[in-house]
């Protein structure tokens, strides 16, 4: 097992780690920004090195930073957290040449699943369902022209390098589609340095369904259920729960062991998560794989039990999974709702000193946060400040139990967005599970209107 | 910037220890208090060149033995310039074991002249004077780690 | 269902149970007296009422202020918490008089409950076993002595009407005895109002096993399994856990349904508690019922994933008990620290202000408190500020949960005993689940050996 | 008792409503803060019979509507006593609902004189009253519930 593990994040999911490390006696490195000095986990970190100023690329997104700041403390193994390097097949490829472990799956299969084309090829090739669309990358006008015309309108145009939907196109008709297609290259290439798109069918209101997976170096693979996430704004995911209401145990069952296939097909080793659309028939597609630890990993620990980063050390360390699928139990039901420092009408981003931080306990509450009362929340990085999962009985009491949460959670000094939460939580579609990737824009229009309306009267 | 929680726990601190007049400098922040007299609190002015390291405000009231270190303490009239760790490394004052350091206390040191190495990555990286003077002082020993804004040396400019 | 339910006490109690009252859609009405004007049950009850000045005789404890509060607000019911009000027969039947439900058993059962030489009488007939000793009230030192004799030394001399160690006396020899005797009895005089004493076998280092049970209307008695408190300083519980790691399967089954049987045989209804010692043979012997819920509660909520509070109010409302006792399950490892406002050596209470109050989050961790940064911890109530919760899967992980937990616990302003905690989960004895209600007393006289070592050093 | 966090509340207000004098008076507690000045803070002296009955300092910042209601402001200097609810009820003005009011606004009042009645359990108690002087105000309506320490009654001092 290793002696000292880097944690190269910040925020919760740094003190998240720390967790896992402490009850698994491993000393942890924390790293930081000039922006993070005084934050939680480098506070209780064992050992702390500043790596850089406040701009995330020349701190937590710098490989040689964080690199030199393992070798100087000695760390033999670093865990990426979510975003920063948790995606990056450089990182986890430097790591392997300073034989230092990068706590995620190997650099072949981040870069693999990195490139969305390929990515879906090698799926549809291990026999998971994909979006009918492009073989590859669209290089033309014409192709593009030609494919659509195959699968039929809407389509989507998406970034090969994509994510949090940049370089991402509907279109509903051909002359729609010429116009999509280079505004999608476009912004491709401002976001991500490479132009590259393909096509896919469009699907009109469909549900976000992904499945946690987990696998050892032994060629052991499980997966620990699905999570819907369906609830998103500009495809950032504000509200997850486990069990989806929209599975039935047979389809649950039959889309795991078609991902535990896949993962087993690309020798697919720690954490991992594959994503899906589902449609209204109950047809899946795949998405994507993220190949990291996901930010709503606790809500699959609450309705099974594992703690999914301390299997992430293990497998890393070259142990083998702790349990087996048939020893995978569901109960309950979980949800998450991400507490933002934003505006809850305008998302407008707010930083600032928090006041009064108070979040209630009770049977079923978690709360992971960086966050405390006094603490400064910073504009350099991501505006969300805490987790908030409750698990209940069914759906039914994990929602009281998250309004009773939300409703007794006490946050001054910065705006956030629990009212949001707890408007959506009263919503009829939400309480009776009628979830859809469009939800929150037809929750957002319907919410302008009564403001228009409130206005107009 | 100041942080109000800070100086109260200052305050209290001063209070407890029936202190009559407390000055605390580091780097840039600069609080003092006269019991009887009023409250100054002053950001002293620090040459735009030298990296300011953050005050480290922990959660805890740090006990009170732990106030700062006056030792290394700069004195900003004296017009010295700091030059601080642009990389986490391992901080070399010498190109190689057996040969002599780049620097030593004394020498004048031009601008572009490299100062030492700090190796990130198995990668060498010289570090080179910003500043045109008289070497003051060097903070840290050679072959130790050293993070980003760490302070190494400090140069009496010309 | 009840439209509106009174809670009849303060801190984190009154909080625990309006999130049940909040998730099952309940109105709420806090009670509080004039110290706790600013609580955060007073800020998150649907009403509020200021029932009497700080001393608890004046308020939390005053059966008129209380009632005449259910009586000008329309509640319908009220909640008593532990402490206070929760075992007093005569608020139960007020409450009874006055149609307003009392969310505990009938007066009845709490008035024999009470008298602690009937209720071991009840058991005995019941089946339950007891520990050798008097038949109800010993009159006079010659009868003492005799009852001794036939029993065997050592033995124990309790108060009837006892309760947190008061009127209690050892004596290990006919001399020790008499003076035992007198003793006990003047301390049951001036503690209870009542210098009745009864004689049990005393039992050298045994454990202190309880069972959680509950029951409803219908005739239906379930138990939600056992937690061990064996974790004691001067009869305060400190440290509990569920299981208890000195069960077999057999042996809690066999515990089980004696208990199950017993609550039937005197027509339990609500949630309750049978308090055993268990010996080092494996002998259980029956203590005292607590005809309430119990601050622990939530380490069986934790195992067994059942919402105690909320039974209590179904129960109490009517309604049958949600599930059978088939359906209760058992999984993994709970344990629960008290955390007190009191010095970790002296223990003396430490009152004031909390100006920092952090706890972690993370996977299996609940924390049920009243308490926030910049609170004022009053010197009128009982010290307990809060109670750290964790969830494992087994016991060790439990352990080194609790312990990441309170080493990552920042609590600034007042002296708390968590450095006490993280002491004794750090111990040989603790570690390997060999506990005793002796264990605290080794546990305290070795700590004093090792101070008086290093003075001398 | 001066509460740090409601002081700084008070000022923060006063700062953004850009007020240069704000005096605020509720029961024996008494803050003045005067802009370009000084900040004064004092606790103003109550009879010492009346129960004084704490200002709420909720965790939230009171909104800037709900500030202490100024209107029935009692003036210390006049020597008015307030008789408080000793017990939770309902209030009740007169013996029984056909009968005229105890005591009326402006009549003379006796020490031991019933001021009014408060039903707790199904039981009706006298509240006398401990002031000799004239009934000077009325602060709850006939038949409204009362918690403890709730204002009843204003009594100008003879």
């Amino acid at each position: 097992m290793f002696k000292k593990i880097l944690i190269a994040n910040r925020g919760e999911i740094a003190l998240r780690v720390i967790y896992a490390c402490r009850e698994m006696g491993i000393k942890t490195v924390a790293v930081y920004s000039e922006a993070d000095e005084n934050s939680l986990h480098v506070r209780f970190a064992d050992e702390d090195v500043c790596i850089g100023p406040p701009r995330a690329a020349q701190s937590y997104l710098s490989v040689p930073a964080v690199i030199s700041a393992a070798e100087v403390t000695g760390a033999d193994a670093i865990h990426p957290g979510y975003g920063f390097l948790s995606e990056s097949a450089y990182m986890a490829e430097v790591c392997e040449a300073c034989h230092i472990k990068f706590i995620g799956p190997d650099p072949r299969v981040i870069r693999l699943m990195g490139d969305k084309a390929r990515a879906r090829r090698v799926m549809r090739k291990a026999g998971v369902p994909v979006l009918p669309g492009s073989e590859g990358v669209v290089e033309s006008e014409e192709q593009a022209l030609k494919i659509a015309k195959d699968i039929g309108y809407p389509v989507l145009i998406k970034a090969t390098a994509g994510g949090g939907g940049r370089g991402m196109r509907v279109a509903t008709s051909p002359a729609e589609l010429s116009q999509a297609f280079r505004t999608a290259q476009r912004e491709a290439e401002a976001a991500f340095g490479v132009k590259d798109v393909y096509i896919e069918k469009y699907l009109e209101s469909p549900r976000h369904i992904e499945f946690q997976i987990l696998g050892d170096h032994h060629g052991t693979v499980v997966h620990l259920g699905e999570r819907e996430c369906s609830i998103q704004r500009r495809h950032q995911k504000l509200i997850e729960e486990s069990p989806s209401p929209a599975l039935s145990e047979k389809l649950r069952r039959k889309m795991g062991s078609v991902v535990v296939d896949a993962a087993k097909a690309v020798q697919y080793a720690n954490a991992g998560t594959f994503e899906f659309l589902l449609d209204q028939q109950g047809k899946f597609y795949f998405m994507e794989v993220n190949t990291r630890l996901q930010v709503e990993h606790g809500v699959t620990e609450m309705v099974t039990g594992v703690d999914i980063v301390k299997e992430q050390i293990r497998v890393a360390a070259g142990e083998r999974l702790s349990f087996k699928q048939s020893e995978v139990t569901f109960t309950g039901h979980a949800m998450e709702c991400r507490i933002n420092a934003e505006c809850p009408d305008t998302f407008a981003p707010s930083p600032g000193t928090i006041h009064v931080f108070a979040l209630p306990g009770g049977p079923g509450v978690r709360v992971d946060t960086a966050a405390h009362s006094e603490c400064l929340i910073s504009p350099y990085y991501d505006s969300m400040i805490a987790k908030v999962m409750v698990h209940g009985r069914d759906r039914q009491e994990a929602i009281a139990r998250m309004r009773r949460t939300l409703e007794m959670t006490v946050i001054e000094g910065i705006k956030t967005n629990v009212s949001l939460h707890l408007k959506i939580l009263a919503e009829a579609d939400f309480v009776a599970g009628r979830l859809s990737t469009a939800f929150m824009n037809r929750f957002m229009n319907a919410t302008a209107a009564g403001r228009t309306l409130a206005e107009a009267v | 910037m100041i942080n109000v929680d800070e100086l109260r726990q200052v305050l209290d601190l001063a209070r407890d220890h029936e202190l009559t007049e407390l000055e605390i400098e580091n780097e840039g922040f600069k609080i003092r208090i006269r019991k009887g007299g009023q409250v100054i609190v002053q950001q002293a002015p620090v040459p735009a060149s030298a990296a300011a390291t953050p005050t480290r405000v922990a959660l805890a009231a740090p006990p009170a033995g732990s106030a700062p270190d006056p030792a290394p303490a700069i004195d900003v009239d004296m017009e010295l310039a700091i030059v601080t760790a642009p990389i986490v490394g391992t901080f070399y004052r010498a190109p190689d074991p057996n040969a002599p350091a780049f620097v030593q206390p004394g020498d004048s040191v031009k601008k572009g002249q490299t100062l030492c190495i700090i190796e990130a990555m198995k990668m060498m990286n010289n570090i080179e004077s910003e500043y045109e003077g008289t070497l003051a002082k060097v903070f840290v020993e050679d072959g130790q780690p050293v993070q980003y804004g760490e302070r190494l040396f400090a140069i009496k400019r010309a």
